[in-house]
């Protein structure tokens, strides 16, 4: 079986090979892809939509139906994986609690430990000594990559960035923060059910955008028709409606990230992990 | 005569009366209110049958189109002559059948009563809907249905027997018409264009000598119900199923569209001169024959006697085959009274048997002796039934069988006439061994 | 076997054989409406 | 509004999911309704459209975001589409409701991820088979993917094991097709399906077009599940949850063989499929050796549904065969089978819901005495049953016969023999059923009996059928298992009343495929194919 597979795959790997044997060269500027519909982008981007980034206009306006759907696959794939992984926790699970005076690491059946010690803090299972050049180091990058992502969302006008990697940025930032302290905090500042809804409220406010479009009288997507409610003509305000998709896009992929991270981490149980 | 061609809807109506009544039946919350669900249901099936006759023997047809299935095919309703004959007997013997079910299905308390009436009426509806079929697609559906429909009828015990005769019953007919009558219809469409039934068939012209046998022969063994062999063990297994069924389905309704189903297709599809043109209707004639002869053979061994009358069905089947296979006027004429006579012939027969197990609980030949002195009336039917399936006179039999002897005179064959004299005989025998012996062991005593 | 006493089965069984059996020997004096169909039916067929 | 028809068929249960998901949150009953709302009204303008492309003949192009076709994403409602259109907004709706119970118990607390994935694996298939850009059909197959996983992944224990499969295999396949339409953007510089229509007749000889059909080909049918690279199916199906294989088993095999149709034939031209290609003798082949394989393996299976998921690998072979046959009769019948064949795999799945919802376990050996026990719900069976082995007038009799008419007409007599084989095949399968269900008595099963009694006096209802009461006095009296009366105990209303309504759907499809195909089909098969 294992030799079958080997050999499909050699066999699969010549024949993407042979064929691309009439492929245009490298770079050519006569190939079908930069004669057929490139110039029209190149040209018209302005024109049509005031962005200077043609990355970005084909991406969430020419071709934003598309990129509304990517970003519902990233949702997708957060409700997925919370479908598939979250279990309610248990009431009957041994918890570990640390004396902070002592260092004495106590083991308590269930949730019958008093709340609001402070004397014993709750650990996780396979519990690190607190180390502070990581916590301090961390805690002060995550607002500057905060910002940063904050500026990416922003700047996707004008130069490589928008949503999506402003809002892995952000994602990012809480995930760092959850490493280098633990899950527990992390979910007590951004909660599970604050994830879950922001990450569908992003995906809604592109998708939204488009239908209040499609309300207004023009086509499913159609920024232009937002001029009016934006108080700008019909060509920024594609511009202004590329930017309003791009932050829920920036919303939606931070929350699913974060929540993907909350039930990867702790197996669904949210109840401890990295 | 004017032939005239009448759109009307009485065929449909014909059909969907005991459909209709299912609900009611099942409804009904007690016994009489069903069984009066059953009666109305036959009796406007009849009026609405025997309604058409006038204008039929007048030489018209009327048609019916329900819906368009196929860009060209319909399910659509015909009534012509033949297929009236055969309406008026089906529908006819319903309502007898149903008196006879209630007395039967009462005396011997049987379960599942309203199971078995709704049945029967969705059995009686297919059987109406094949007599009516305009097309071999239309037949073929209530063909279907009708095999469908009696499979619950056929288990109604839902004992071991019971089991296996319905797998035997479903391996027969489903295999039959899902493996070779519906291929060879779709090969037939694919080369004529059509389904429609011509009087003089579509066939000709388009399908070449092979291709027209092996037609012929799948639709001869796919439509099973007619029993040629070696299709028929399906019939001696399904007299597992109560008498009424056996009367009704085994001796006239379901055999008795196996059989019309053929003539449909040989004179409708293949149509007669092709049979005769490439010698087909010889091989037809020499299957019928062999069944015929084999059947009766077998007929007089059989100690069940319910066994012992499919078997004779078995070889009566034949007969109306080897009538329109001879593609004589006398032999085709006898060969479609054939299906009127020998079914009020064989239901008798049928009946009786029922009867004595109803009274008695024997299903045994060998144990019947006698049996004429307690029960003179069913006897004495069952004597008449006989003499009406041997081809006696003064019984209906007699003149399918006159008609078919002169057939095979006509066709110049004397072989089948051997064969039907000869078989004959062997009817004889074992009705009368067994008729005699009823009465004469009581004399003995 | 049997005793001579006369025992028939319900009278709802008797009377459809009766009626058969009846029929069968009807249609032996009176077969006009079957045959009449029946002849109609080959005549289409065959012709003539 | 009905000019924004086209965007709402999927934006409305986009839009829905989005809420269903938010609103799980507050509270555990909104997101069925709003589920069930959406897809209703994305049903409706399915529906609509469909009326609108029959009456006006004309296909309506949508402009998402207003850029005309090569530029940007356009939808195009032709005949074909719009018909597949009804048939996955009509099986996510009647599916949904028909389950409300199963959904509540199996996904209790995930009701609003549940009901959000469920809508939008619908909205992905709809988009799937609205939309007029290659790419885009990848993005949105992407969706229904993710999102089947994660519908199948929670069932028995076995189900994620079996999930993990199917989504490499189906990972593979979409990456496939991915692949194939990069080369073709490499090639014609094109995603727009009617413009690569026609670019591609003047390029029929470029070995990198042939090669972006052939691994789109057999990207799409590693996702269609056709033998040899079946074999995630029939895991994948039988042991996930059943309201998720009654969604997806109709769905997904029978879009994805409507995306080989439209790629074939609207991206691909029938020039270059049939003429230039010509692969219907290896398609064929590989078809029937679908259909027997299929048949044989769902011989078989003791486990119900595992059954029903051979039967559709048999199924994906009559739709592939009958389509590569390249003739007029064999790709109407290929057309016609993805309509009815989705109502039958649904109309089964229902079933099988049923079945298991009432005995608590999928052998086919629970299912013991259940006519007398629940005849209603058993009438529909056997209707369905008989769909599917090709019985007239249901609906799965016509479009076999539309199959072998086109097997014949193309002389492939293999295809023809196959297809009376898996006909015979299914008449032993659901007969063996029907056995098990009729002759042998009722047991009581243990682990479902109390929690269902509770179900049943909440419903409060009975139905009595003097005949069954009758059967079951008969068998309390003869046989020698001491099981008690038979008490009738039909599903809930909302259960039952779908399940029968698709029942006799199936009869209503068979009897008016004529209008179906001439109305529909007719106008969905280009010209060229005669």
């Amino acid at each position: 079986m294992k030799i079958l597979g080997k050999i499909t795959i050699t066999i699969c790997g010549l024949l993407l090979l042979f064929f691309t044997s009439d492929f245009p060269d490298w770079g050519d500027v006569n190939s079908p892809a930069s004669t057929h519909l490139s110039p029209y982008f190149i040209e018209h981007t302005i024109e049509d939509t005031a962005v200077p980034n043609i990355v970005t206009s084909v991406l969430a306006d020419y071709r934003g139906y598309d990129t509304m759907f990517e970003t519902t696959v990233i949702l997708t794939a957060g409700l997925a994986c919370f479908l598939l992984l979250r279990i309610p926790r248990k009431d009957s699970i041994h918890r570990y609690y640390r004396h902070e005076p002592t260092g004495v690491t106590i083991r308590v059946e269930g949730d019958r430990y008093p709340k609001g010690s402070n004397v014993f803090t709750r650990i996780d299972s396979s519990w690190v000594p607190y180390d502070l050049i990581i916590n301090f180091t961390c805690r002060l990058l995550i607002h500057f990559i905060q910002l940063f992502a904050l500026y990416v969302v922003a700047h996707g006008h004008h130069s490589p960035g928008g949503g999506f990697q402003g809002g892995v940025l952000l994602g990012a930032s809480v995930i760092l923060f959850a490493i280098s302290g633990n899950l527990r905090a992390a979910i007590k500042r951004f909660g599970e059910k604050t994830a879950a809804i922001l990450s569908s409220t992003g995906v809604f406010i592109y998708a939204g955008a488009g239908a209040l479009c499609l309300f207004i009288g023009e086509q499913f997507l159609n920024y232009s028709a937002l001029g009016p409610l934006l108080g700008t003509d019909r060509i920024m305000a594609r511009s202004h409606g590329i930017l309003i998709v791009e932050i829920g896009v920036a919303m939606a992929v931070m929350a699913v990230m974060i929540w993907i991270y909350y039930n990867l981490s702790s197996a669904g149980k949210q109840d401890e992990g990295l | 005569m004017s032939m005239e061609t009448i759109l009307s809807v009485k065929p449909l109506f014909a059909v969907l009366v005991s459909l209709v009544a299912i609900p009611g039946i099942v409804s009904s919350r007690s016994q009489n209110i069903r069984e009066a669900w059953t009666f109305g249901a036959a009796a406007i099936k009849l009026l609405l049958v025997l309604s058409m006759l006038p204008l039929v023997l007048d030489g018209n047809v009327l048609t019916f189109t329900l819906v368009q299935v196929l860009p060209d095919i319909g399910i659509t309703f015909k009534v012509d002559a033949f297929g009236l004959l055969f309406a008026i007997v089906a529908s006819s013997l319903w309502i007898v059948t149903s008196i006879y079910s209630i007395g039967y299905m009462r005396s011997l308390n049987e379960h599942s009563q309203t199971r078995y009436f709704s049945f029967f009426a969705v059995a009686i509806s297919a059987t109406i809907g094949v007599a009516f079929s305009a097309n071999l697609l239309t037949l073929y559906l209530f063909y279907e249905m009708l095999s469908l429909a009696t499979f619950p009828l056929v288990t109604h015990h839902q004992d071991k027997e019971a089991r296996s005769s319905g797998r035997k019953y479903l391996f027969y007919i489903l295999g039959g018409s899902i493996g070779l009558v519906l291929p060879a219809m779709m090969i037939t469409y694919h080369f004529t264009g059509t389904l429609d039934f011509a009087a003089q068939g579509v066939m000709a012209g388009h399908i070449n000598s092979g291709l027209a046998l092996l037609l012929t022969v799948m639709f001869l063994f796919g439509f099973a119900k007619v029993g040629i062999m070696p299709m028929h063990s399906w019939l001696p297994a399904a007299m597992v199923a109560p008498t009424p069924v056996s009367a009704l389905l085994h001796a006239v309704a379901v055999v008795k569209v196996g059989a019309f189903s053929v003539v449909r297709v040989f004179t409708g599809i293949v149509g007669t001169t092709l049979l005769s043109d490439f010698g087909i209707n010889g091989i037809v004639c020499v299957l019928a024959s062999i069944t015929i002869v084999v059947a009766s053979l077998i007929a007089l061994s059989q100690d069940e006697l319910k066994r012992r009358l499919a078997f004779s069905t078995i070889g009566q089947l034949s007969y109306i085959v080897l009538g329109i296979a001879l593609l004589t006027k006398s032999g085709m004429t006898g060969g479609m009274l054939h299906i009127a006579m020998h079914a009020f012939g064989k239901i008798t027969l049928f009946f009786c048997a029922g009867a004595i197990f109803c009274a008695t609980g024997i299903k045994y030949i060998s144990k019947m002796k006698g049996i004429g002195r307690r029960m003179p009336i069913t006897m004495t039917a069952f004597l008449i039934g006989s003499l009406s399936v041997v081809g006696f006179p003064p019984c209906g039999g007699f003149i399918s069988k006159w008609y078919l002897v002169l057939g095979t005179v006509e066709s110049g064959n004397i072989a089948f006439l051997f064969v039907l004299l000869g078989s004959s005989f062997l009817n004889a025998a074992y009705f009368f061994r067994f008729s005699t012996m009823l009465f004469s062991a009581a004399k003995r005593r | 076997m049997f005793e001579n006493k006369i025992d028939e089965a319900p009278l709802w069984c008797v009377v459809p054989l009766v009626i058969t059996a009846s029929i069968s020997v009807l249609l032996f004096f009176y077969p006009q409406p079957f045959l009449k169909l029946a002849s109609l039916a080959v005549q289409t067929i065959m012709g003539g | 509004m009905t000019s924004n028809l086209p965007a709402l068929v999927i934006i409305v249960p986009l839009l829905a999911s989005l809420v269903a998901a938010g609103a799980g949150w507050f509270n555990r009953k909104a997101p069925f309704y709003i589920a069930v709302i959406a897809l209703l009204i994305s049903f409706i303008s399915s529906v609509l459209l469909l009326a609108q492309v029959v009456a006006t003949g004309v296909a309506i192009e949508y402009q998402m975001a207003g850029w005309p076709a090569p530029v940007g994403i356009v939808y195009v409602i032709d005949h074909l589409s719009a018909m597949v259109l009804v048939v996955i907004t009509f099986v996510a709706f009647v599916n949904l409701i028909g389950n409300r119970q199963a959904v509540e118990t199996e996904f209790k607390n995930k009701e609003g991820a549940f009901n959000a994935l469920y809508v939008l694996f619908t909205a992905g298939l709809v988009g799937m088979t609205a939309t007029g850009d290659a790419f885009n059909l990848y993005v949105l197959l992407e969706i229904a993917s993710l999102s089947g996983y994660a519908l199948i992944g929670l069932g028995s224990s076995r189900a994620p094991l079996a999930t993990l499969n199917y989504l490499f295999l189906g990972t593979i396949g979409a990456t496939f097709y991915l692949l194939g339409v990069g080369y073709l953007y490499i090639a014609t510089g094109s995603l727009n399906m009617a413009d690569l229509a026609t670019i591609i007749p003047s390029m029929m000889n470029s070995s990198t077009i042939l090669f972006a059909f052939i691994i789109c080909l057999t990207g799409l049918l590693v996702k269609m599940a056709i033998f040899p690279v079946h074999g995630w199916l029939p895991g994948a199906y039988s042991e996930s949850s059943t309201v998720s294989a009654g969604l997806i088993a109709p769905l997904t095999t029978k879009v994805t063989i409507y995306i080989m149709v439209r790629i074939c034939l609207t991206l691909f031209t029938p020039e270059y499929t049939f003429g230039y290609i010509d692969p219907t003798d290896i398609m064929v082949a590989i078809a029937v050796a679908s259909i027997i394989f299929g048949s044989l393996s769902a011989l078989a299976q003791k486990d119900f549904k595992r059954m029903l998921s051979y039967i559709i690998i048999a199924e994906v072979g009559y739709m592939v065969g009958g389509f590569f046959l390249g003739n007029r009769m064999g790709v109407s019948g290929a057309i016609l089978h993805i309509v009815n064949d989705a109502a039958m795999t649904l109309a089964l799945f229902m079933a099988a819901g049923i079945f298991i919802w009432k005995t608590g376990d999928e052998k086919q050996s629970s299912l013991k005495g259940l006519y007398a026990k629940m005849p209603f719900t058993m009438a529909g069976f056997t209707l369905a049953a008989l769909s599917v082995v090709g019985v007239p007038p249901t609906c799965g009799f016509f479009s076999k016969w539309y199959l072998i008419s086109g097997g014949i007409a193309a002389g492939q007599y293999l295809f023809v023999g196959a297809l009376i084989f898996s006909s015979l095949i299914n008449a032993v399968l659901f007969f063996r059923i029907f056995e098990i269900a009729l002759f042998e008595p009722f047991k009581s099963h243990h682990h479902a009996g109390d929690e269902e009694d509770k179900v049943e006096s909440h419903h409060g209802e009975t139905i009595v059928d003097p005949g069954v009461i009758e059967s079951a006095q008969q068998y309390s009296g003869s046989d020698s298992h001491d099981h008690g009366a038979i008490v009738i105990k039909e599903p809930p209303l909302p259960m039952l009343v779908p399940f029968l309504g698709v029942c006799v759907l199936l009869l209503i499809l068979g009897l008016y495929s004529g209008s179906i195909v001439n109305n529909i089909i007719h106008f969905a098969i280009p010209a060229g194919i005669i």
